[in-house]
């Protein structure tokens, strides 16, 4: 089992976990396969980090069962903390302890090699001289640095990571993005929860989408991206081109000489339709993923109920 | 038992632990220096009558004979403010009191069992209250030496009298671990057992003060902390077994609850 | 008459946390305050209060120095967000609403109406523990604007909330707005910041480094960038050659270009469509934030952290 | 600055009611009220369960005459005694049986009394009490006036004589005033009420003045300090917390000495009816008016604990971080704690008289003086006076400790770094 990769790093079948009346997480079934980034997605309070913690052993699920790299969740749950890295969303550090010491510690716990340590701080830009300091001096983005170094720091085959870049400046944002990329290279899985859509557009590769803890959604982020919709601007010299035929357009508003509209899947029937010399200026907007993602967002607030 | 988690735990204790070892010694060489000093003005003030006798006997301690006012220093509210809210409190912050702070899942995430992280905590506070009473016990025996008593105290019950207070001590240090790791919030945990702390306390002082109800101390894990006895030579088995009893009962009962429990619940 | 902040300076011990921070915001506007980890945003957002104050320089609203103004004249939302957990709803934002001299009554009603648009009516009586994240965020916001602040200065008001209640916290700040409010926020999320701002400053180890509207700040980078994509994957070789025009990425599928100030991107189409390419994919933009963002602070950022850690404990942004 | 009100009065509503409507307040307001009532009238009680029981002491020895002059003299001994303890002193042929019995319960302790070669008796107690018993004690006085009697005769000293010589010795104290209570009437119980009234101080500035920390603290941790600071001023949330945190304390406090004075009231009625006779009332010797002004002191000395205890807490960010930042307060108060014990027993002395002026120990040492010695009416002027300008000096420093503490996360508490903030902020 050491060497050869199970079929699926983590694999629910009907998860579910109640806390009392509230249902947290309802029949959950998903996969996450080797060498992906998961991105798992949902409103606040829909379930996210109960799934997490429920995969790490920490609550105990109502019904259903999981694996974690090929080993059962209730059973092997020491076995799986050991060989996955964690950051907590909101992470809370030993006070006292400097930032180095806090990261010795908490390797010596977990018993691996911190093989990636400098490495990591390198990239997240936290010098020795910063990592001498007690983790009470420390902002919320260093705290969050830190996070994410303990969680990495010795090379697991899987981390699951809660929003990772809380409170990360666009600096440490893109640095952390190259980071996952690299992991992704090397052939290491990472589960991530994030709330920034654009952040999750560009880094994950499959995205799980949940709602008062039912699955939703479960698909490329590639499919989403061919969901989503453009908005164009144009202007133009004379008599206004025929844009009625043109697949995939809606919401046209003109106003005078200039006209608004979204546009769904291709552009190229559109940039056909409108190379007409009378074209005065042409704003077709990058596409965003949030409404593909608000639509699976939206609804009742009934998830609110649970808190996370 | 994982020892880079023990030798943490102790060491952000240290502070604590230093300066409780510190208090702790100090107070038990008070005592014989009070006996010395005090024993028979006090005795003159009690057989005056200004002051109750009853609040001159706690258990079964007095200023009468010395192995009496060592047994008081063991017992008097002040040592048990001083060891109980230590071994309650460093017990009951061991759980609770992480995960109230959050730092619990960092914990948590770790490849130790519950299991493990409980049997490390409990050996943690194990070693806290020894240093505590043996510091307590050195600076009684340091106090009688001073004062040139050495002779009137049998050193040789020393050991018993450190495991005994060890067991009662143990006993409610049992019960806070076992409160911490079944509550979530730090405050409950720390109530239940300081209740549970002052209605022994309250059974001990009752019966001793109201010989009709003497019964009631039985049933106070105080009283089966007998230094005064066991300084005089009378060892009762049944006192160690008891408390090793009221030890075992709360250990078996985390050992069970905790590894079942949904720990870290979303906040 | 608009808020002025001029030249501030504070210093924390060995640290310089604002030095000479001027910018100032007009009535009515979406103001972002963008910066690094430690740059200094939160210490001006509490001089701005008055909750601490400048070793130099003023701070003026309306002609007025933020000293002789009343307290209600600002709502705030800090960064570490906290309410008192244990009391309902309603009564807290009662008592909040009652620090700043708002009549009980009036201060259930508007709650009322906050609640209602904000979609949680039925959380008014709860206590504030039992409601996520998300809807604690509401009710600070509701806090912060129970008393009819002018500006309302909100720090990461976004951070840790999802895409549906971004989206309706976005929709209070227009509403805010419309109702002529001034707003000013932090954030590190710099979609947010094209979609809300009027204008914005950069502040960098505690100077301003850039500051203005949104449009002027990007064009003052002097550059737009052209994304394009064609079915025949030839390359695009083809583009160098236009004038004006640097080829800056190649990415899976699609070219990324760099247009100088100047140049005109409809030429790349033109010529796209001249050469009998078929267009899958054309947009222009003027450089992202994020990427203005990066150029103006994009330096190692152990400086800032440093800096930060000298002045931690001294109330600096944290 | 704004003036204090009327935020002062909105913190101190909020912080009043969110503490008098927690159940942990109502539960311990109950049980310490309860407590206040059982305590006086636990003698009564005692009396009274006790009252129907007697203990039974069996005399045993082989010397008839030994036997039948311990049971007399024992029992004389003993009912004499003034405890209320019913006693019955039997004498027993059969040791063995009645061995039997005190095993089973049904005799208290079998007493054998023997006569050792050189005439000196000698006492041998079998009984399940422990060392601790009072019976015990008392039974083992009475055989020590016993031996002293019977050694008196033994060295040829008439038995009646021998009363003579352990009668009292007659002393008189004449008071100068001569409508005071002789002391000696009232000193034992006015001395009983000034321990109990330093008592019920000491818990009441340790216990709510850490409740007025842990709320700031408590604020803190919970981030709502931002939105406060930026609501009202230091000034004003400290005195609102001050003064309804403090409020709830007294309430508490006030609910729990209403309840004793009641049962005090009580005792001598529950005793009357309940035992028949007029029982004594403990306190009912003591004027308790004499108390009233110190009434206002208590109010004084209280607020002055709890604003600078407000100070302090909101140097903590946590609450486990309260008590370190409150130590000093604790240190103060330990300080008039212990000097009021000592100065219990000399009231009239000149460094009581210091203490008593003094804002911080007053609340401690102005009871003494007031119930065992007497206060001349420039002292009351002077106490209060220093009372009023230590609180006002008290806000002054707490809010410049608390404007900079409050915005101070995460630091261990750390003095130097507190006065540095303290400067540079406002």
């Amino acid at each position: 089992m050491e060497d050869q990769q199970p079929a699926a790093v983590i694999h629910t079948t009907g998860l579910t976990k109640h806390y009392g009346k509230v249902q947290a997480l309802v029949d959950l079934t998903l996969d996450v396969r080797p060498g992906e980034i998961f991105g798992f997605l949902g409103p606040n309070g829909s379930g996210k980090s109960t799934m997490i913690r429920t995969l790490l052993g920490f609550l105990h699920p109502t019904s259903g069962s999981a694996s974690v790299l090929g080993l059962d969740i209730v059973d092997d749950s020491v076995e799986i903390r050991r060989r996955t890295g964690y950051l907590p969303g909101g992470i809370a550090l030993y006070d006292s302890l400097s930032g180095a010491d806090a990261l010795d510690y908490l390797n010596d716990l977990q018993g691996t090699p911190a093989v990636r340590r400098e490495e990591l701080c390198e990239r997240l830009q936290m010098p020795a001289s910063v990592l001498r300091r007690k983790v009470r001096d420390y902002s919320r983005g260093m705290r969050q640095k830190i996070g994410v170094i303990q969680a990495l720091q010795h090379d697991p085959v899987l981390a699951i990571l809660d929003e990772p870049t809380e409170g990360l400046d666009p600096l440490m944002q893109q640095a952390f993005y190259s980071l996952m990329d690299d992991l992704r290279d090397q052939g290491r899985t990472t589960f991530l929860s994030s709330h920034v859509l654009p952040e999750v557009e560009r880094i994950c590769d499959r995205v799980a989408i949940i709602r008062s803890g039912h699955l939703m959604a479960l698909q490329n982020v590639d499919d989403l991206l061919a969901r989503r919709k453009r908005r164009v601007s144009l202007r133009w010299r004379g008599a206004a081109p025929e844009l009625s035929g043109i697949p995939g357009l809606a919401d046209v508003k003109t106003d005078g000489d200039r006209m608004t509209a979204t546009l769904l899947g291709d552009v190229s029937g559109f940039v056909r339709a409108i190379a007409s010399p009378s074209l005065v200026d042409l704003t077709i907007e990058p596409a965003r993923l949030e409404e593909a993602f608000l639509e699976y967002y939206a609804g009742d607030d009934a998830s609110e109920e649970v808190r996370g | 038992m994982n020892l880079r988690l023990l030798v943490q735990t102790l060491r952000w204790n240290r502070v604590r632990l230093l300066i409780l070892m510190a208090a702790s010694f100090g107070w038990g060489m008070l005592m014989p220096v009070i006996y010395v000093a005090f024993g028979d003005a006090f005795k003159g003030l009690v057989d005056s009558g200004v002051i109750p006798a009853e609040l001159m006997s706690f258990g079964s301690g007095n200023f009468f004979t010395l192995s009496g006012a060592l047994t008081l220093g063991l017992q008097h509210p002040m040592t048990i403010a001083f060891v109980g809210v230590f071994a309650v409190g460093s017990t009951v912050a061991a759980i609770a009191g992480e995960r109230e702070r959050g730092t619990l899942e960092v914990l948590l995430a770790r490849p130790l069992s519950r299991r493990t992280i409980y049997l490390t905590v409990a050996t943690a506070v194990t070693i806290l209250i020894s240093l505590v009473i043996l510091a307590l016990l050195a600076g009684q025996v340091a106090g009688v030496a001073i004062q040139g008593l050495s002779d009137e105290l049998d050193l040789v019950q020393l050991p018993l009298v450190f495991v005994n207070g060890l067991l009662m001590w143990g006993a409610f240090a049992a019960f806070g671990l076992a409160a911490s790791v079944t509550f979530d919030r730090h405050a409950p945990a720390l109530g239940v057992t300081m209740a549970y702390l002052l209605v022994n306390y309250f059974l001990e002082i009752l019966g001793s003060l109201w010989r009709d109800v003497d019964w009631t101390q039985q049933y106070s894990l105080f009283h089966h902390f007998q230094p005064g006895s066991i300084l005089t030579g009378k060892v009762d088995l049944f006192d160690f077994g008891l408390l090793a009893v009221a030890i075992g009962a709360p250990v078996a009962f985390a050992l069970i609850v905790f590894p079942r429990r949904d720990l870290a619940a979303p906040s | 008459m608009s808020l002025v902040v001029d030249s501030v300076s504070k210093r924390f011990g060995p640290v310089l946390a604002l030095d000479a921070t001027s910018f100032s915001v007009e009535p009515g506007h979406i103001f972002g305050l963008l910066g690094a980890n430690g740059a200094g945003k939160t210490t001006c957002m509490r001089i701005v209060l008055d909750i601490l104050r400048p070793d130099s320089g003023s701070i003026s609203w309306q002609g007025r120095a933020n000293t002789d103004l009343p307290r209600r004249t600002w709502g705030y939302l800090p960064e570490e967000r906290g309410l008192y957990l244990r009391m309902p709803v309603i009564e807290v934002l009662r008592f909040f609403a009652a620090l700043y001299g708002v009549p009980a009554a009036q201060a259930t009603a508007e709650v009322g109406e906050w609640l209602e648009r904000f979609r949680i009516p039925h959380y008014r009586d709860r206590r504030v523990e039992e409601l996520s994240k998300g809807n604690q965020q509401k009710i600070q916001f509701i806090a912060a604007i129970l008393h009819d602040p002018e500006v309302l200065i909100m720090d990461e008001p976004f951070s840790g909330l999802d895409p549906v209640n971004v989206q309706l916290l976005k929709e209070a700040f227009l509403e805010m707005r419309d109702r002529g409010k001034t707003l000013i926020f932090s954030t590190h999320q710099m979609e947010t910041v094209e979609e809300l701002c009027e204008s914005i400053a950069i502040v960098d180890a505690g100077r301003v480094v850039v500051s203005g509207t949104v449009r002027d700040v990007k064009r003052a980078m002097g550059r737009q960038v052209v994304r394009l994509a064609t079915e025949e994957a030839d390359g695009g070789d083809w583009v160098e050659q236009l004038p004006g025009v640097t080829l800056i990425r190649r990415g899976e599928d699609y070219l990324e270009l760099q247009v100088r100030d100047g140049a005109d991107p409809r030429s790349i189409l033109a010529a796209a469509i001249a050469r009998g390419e078929r267009v899958t994919r054309f947009e222009i933009a003027d450089p992202s934030l994020e990427e203005v963002f990066i150029e103006h602070v994009g330096r190692p950022a152990a400086v800032e952290e440093e800096r930060h850690l000298a002045g931690s404990g001294r109330g600096v942004d944290r | 600055m704004s003036g204090l009100f009327p935020n002062a009065w909105t913190v101190a509503r909020r912080e009043y009611r969110q503490r008098v409507q927690t159940r942990t307040f109502l539960i311990v307001t109950a049980v310490l009220a309860l407590v206040g009532v059982g305590i006086p009238l636990l003698p009564v009680a005692v009396r009274l369960i006790a009252g129907d029981e007697t203990t039974a002491v069996a005399i045993h020895s082989t010397d008839p005459v030994v036997q039948s002059q311990t049971v007399v003299a024992l029992g004389a001994i003993l009912h004499g005694d003034s405890d209320g303890t019913r006693w019955e002193i039997t004498a027993v042929g059969d040791a063995a049986a009645a061995d039997v019995r005190v095993r089973d319960g049904d005799l208290d302790g079998l007493l054998t009394v023997s006569r050792a070669g050189d005439g000196e008796l000698a006492f041998d107690m079998l009984t399940e009490a422990g060392p601790s018993s009072q019976w015990l004690f008392a039974v083992r006085q009475a055989t020590t006036q016993l031996s002293i009697g019977d050694r008196l005769v033994r060295a040829g000293i008439d038995p009646t004589a021998a009363g003579g010589i352990f009668a009292p010795t007659p002393f008189e104290v004449t008071p100068v005033d001569p409508d005071a209570k002789s002391p000696e009437e009232t000193y034992g119980a006015a001395y009983m009420m000034a321990m109990i009234m330093v008592v019920l101080t000491f818990m009441a500035v340790l216990t709510y003045g850490q409740w007025v920390a842990g709320s700031v603290a408590e604020e803190k941790s919970s981030r709502v300090m931002e939105l406060l600071i930026t609501a009202a001023t230091p000034r004003q949330l400290l005195s609102g917390k001050v003064l309804g945190t403090g409020a709830a304390g007294l309430t508490q406090y006030a609910v729990v000495v209403a309840a004793a004075a009641g049962g005090f009231a009580l005792e001598g009625l529950v005793a009357e009816r309940v035992l028949g006779d007029g029982g004594s009332a403990s306190l009912e010797s003591v004027n308790l008016w004499v108390l009233a002004p110190f009434g206002v002191f208590f109010v004084g000395g209280f607020l002055l604990y709890a604003t600078l205890y407000a100070g302090l807490g909101s140097m903590a960010s946590r609450q486990e971080d309260v008590q370190m930042a409150t130590g000093p307060m604790l240190m103060v108060g330990m300080v008039g704690y212990f000097a009021a014990f000592i100065g219990l027993n000399t009231p009239e002395a000149q460094w009581v008289q210091v203490a008593s002026l003094i804002p911080f120990f007053s609340p401690y040492v102005l009871p003494i003086r007031m119930l065992l010695a007497s206060i001349e009416p420039w002292e009351w002027l002077v106490a209060g006076g220093l009372m009023v300008a230590f609180l006002f000096g008290a806000l002054w420093v707490a809010a410049r400790i608390y404007s900079a503490g409050v915005l101070l996360y995460g630091q261990r508490v750390n003095f130097r770094a507190m006065w540095r903030a303290v400067r540079v902020n406002r």
